[in-house]
């Protein structure tokens, strides 16, 4: 029974990440999108606490990480994927909760 | 599968400063009819929108307030609030609003709709839902 | 599958919009069924045929209802919000004595209870908004 | 003392539209002027005339134009954040071959170039936003 | 030279009041609104935050706290204004920010 | 009082997410005109716009990136930057686009409009200026 978690604010400006993954159980996936990519970008502050995430798959989508210049700076760990992919983690997992 | 699915409405937004809160209880008005399992959730700046005594006059918006109170009527019954996000905002259950629904099991008894649940069973109760739907 | 989709915000105004256009392009291009499209809060400005962007910026209503054509998608505006926000199709002009209405080919206004139908009778359903 | 207000945020969705006219309120009844109020990015949605809410709640719109008429306010709405959104008058109609139009009474479609007048011209310049 | 900074972002879940803070000079005056209010309210995780704020003045308005409940329930130090008093700390002070 | 006022845009939000960075950018351009006196402050995550290399073809939006760059040639000389934010965020000012003018007092050098500033020095900067335009 895993869960798709889409968080689409940057941690840097809001707490919507740190309550989804305060919310996440293991084989969940998370799923950052528009605003979201940001948590994802080496060197930022954001970066250690999504690493330390356990149990949990961490993607991006490629869209929003490309339009905002961050191409080639995403940390290891997070799998990138286009709206393809989007599409296949919502039909993989069981149900979708988006963390508005 | 059954045809009743398990309904969840999470609410994590303060009321007021947008409209999702209100056009989030308008859709579980609605959805009440459908005789499906709904339950809502509510936490983060969510547990705000329970937080009794608005009063809308100055600001001059309508006081959506009683419609929270009526959910009862409508048969909802499992309204779960988050412990950890009251406590980080200093209110307990005492300050909430009063939502009450009758118990059809026990002689139509009065009982509270509000859980008090912990970080951890929300989590769970996130996880058994079917649908989850975010306002 | 049956996927099921909730449109939160409006157009230019959040990425939200674009999301979920983008997400529902390519359910569809994996062959997947999208039972519907559900406009609530600001979504319901994405169904206005009177926006005009710049000629070389995307436009967000034209390429819902293409897309709306092409696969016969059911593009559902929520009554309630749109009325609040100015969102009118001839009979909502009508029955509120306005002079004018803006919906665009390709969407429908109905009730609350469509979005409710569609966490009932989809697979997945998913939002995207603020 | 003479005030400019923008307003960034559409009716009903967000907070902004509403602190913005009651603050505009309170600032005519304290007997200064109100030189401009701008309404940019999703605050263009502020100016349809075809919005309906419910009857027991405020009528955005209407009463922009209302406070508009008996103070002779300037409503301004930019004209490149009106077109991406539909908000359209006769002209701008016109212009873009648009079968309907959707602007209020009181409030007029013109250019950025109002804000930054308006930011030369009053003592304040107030923002109301996400 | 005193300056108005108007938060309208709950300190729970955007870190726009912080950021304000950082950035005001002794004498400014911050309003809280909308949803900005809530960093005043009593027993708050933020309300410690916002009464270690030294040298401005901390407003909160009187129609976003009576809507959400929060009347009687302010912290100590904090005033209440109604809208006229909000125009009358515009008009007092040299220019308003708001942290959008 | 002159006729020149300070105008300062404050730029706080993240590009692309929301509208606000890209209607900022348009009032800049056209407040250009006006001949007052124009600066530009990147906060937060404000910082984030001038981050190069965007590509927002997959995306399917239009880059309005290159407007940035072109910010020069309407006469803006001062992009105010914080370091505070850029640290918070890894970056540092090679990460940013590069943004130049012609400086007329200097045979038309040409320069970086890019200042980075402390946190410290940017509240000082928004004191100083007449009008703060914030989006």
């Amino acid at each position: 029974m895993a869960m798709l978690h889409t968080v689409n604010k940057s941690p840097y400006q809001c707490n919507t990440l740190e309550s989804c993954l305060n919310h996440t159980q293991e084989g969940d996936v998370v799923l950052l999108i528009e605003d979201g990519v940001y948590a994802a970008a080496k060197g930022g502050r954001a970066a250690d606490a999504l690493a330390a995430a356990k149990g949990v798959k961490i993607c991006a989508l490629s869209a929003d990480v490309k339009a905002r210049g961050l191409d080639g700076r995403i940390i290891d760990g997070v799998e990138i994927v286009d709206y393809a992919g989007f599409v296949d983690l919502v039909t993989e997992t069981d149900k979708t909760q988006a963390w508005l | 599968m059954s045809d009743v699915k398990k309904f969840l409405y999470v609410n994590r937004k303060a009321p007021h400063g947008t409209i999702y809160a209100l056009e989030s209880l308008e859709v579980v008005l609605i959805g009440a009819a459908f005789e499906q399992d709904v339950a809502l959730a509510f936490l983060d700046d969510g547990v705000f929108q329970l937080l009794k005594g608005w009063d809308t006059s100055e600001l001059g918006s309508k006081n959506f307030q009683p419609a929270y109170t009526a959910l009862g009527d409508y048969d909802i019954q499992k309204v779960y609030v988050e412990r950890e996000s009251l406590e980080e905002r200093g209110l307990s259950e005492d300050d909430l609003l009063e939502m009450v629904y009758e118990d059809e099991d026990d002689d139509w008894a009065e009982k509270s709709s509000i859980r008090i649940v912990s970080r951890e069973e929300l989590a769970k109760i996130m996880q058994d839902s079917d649908v989850v739907l975010s306002f | 599958m049956k996927l099921g989709i909730v449109v939160l915000e409006g157009p230019y105004q959040h990425e939200a919009a674009d999301t979920a256009y983008n997400f529902a392009v390519a359910a569809l291009e994996k062959g997947h069924e999208v039972f519907r499209v559900f406009f609530y809060h600001d979504g319901v400005n994405n169904a206005t045929r009177l926006m005009v962007p710049p000629q070389d910026d995307r436009h967000i209503q034209q390429r819902w209802s293409e897309l709306a054509e092409k696969h016969n998608l059911d593009l559902v505006v929520c009554v309630a919000a749109a009325q609040r926000r100015g969102i009118l199709d001839e009979d909502e002009q009508g029955r509120h004595g306005k002079d004018a209405n803006n919906i665009a080919p390709g969407f429908r206004i109905s009730g609350l209870g469509q979005l409710i139908e569609a966490g009932i009778q989809c697979d997945r359903l998913v939002f995207f908004g603020d």
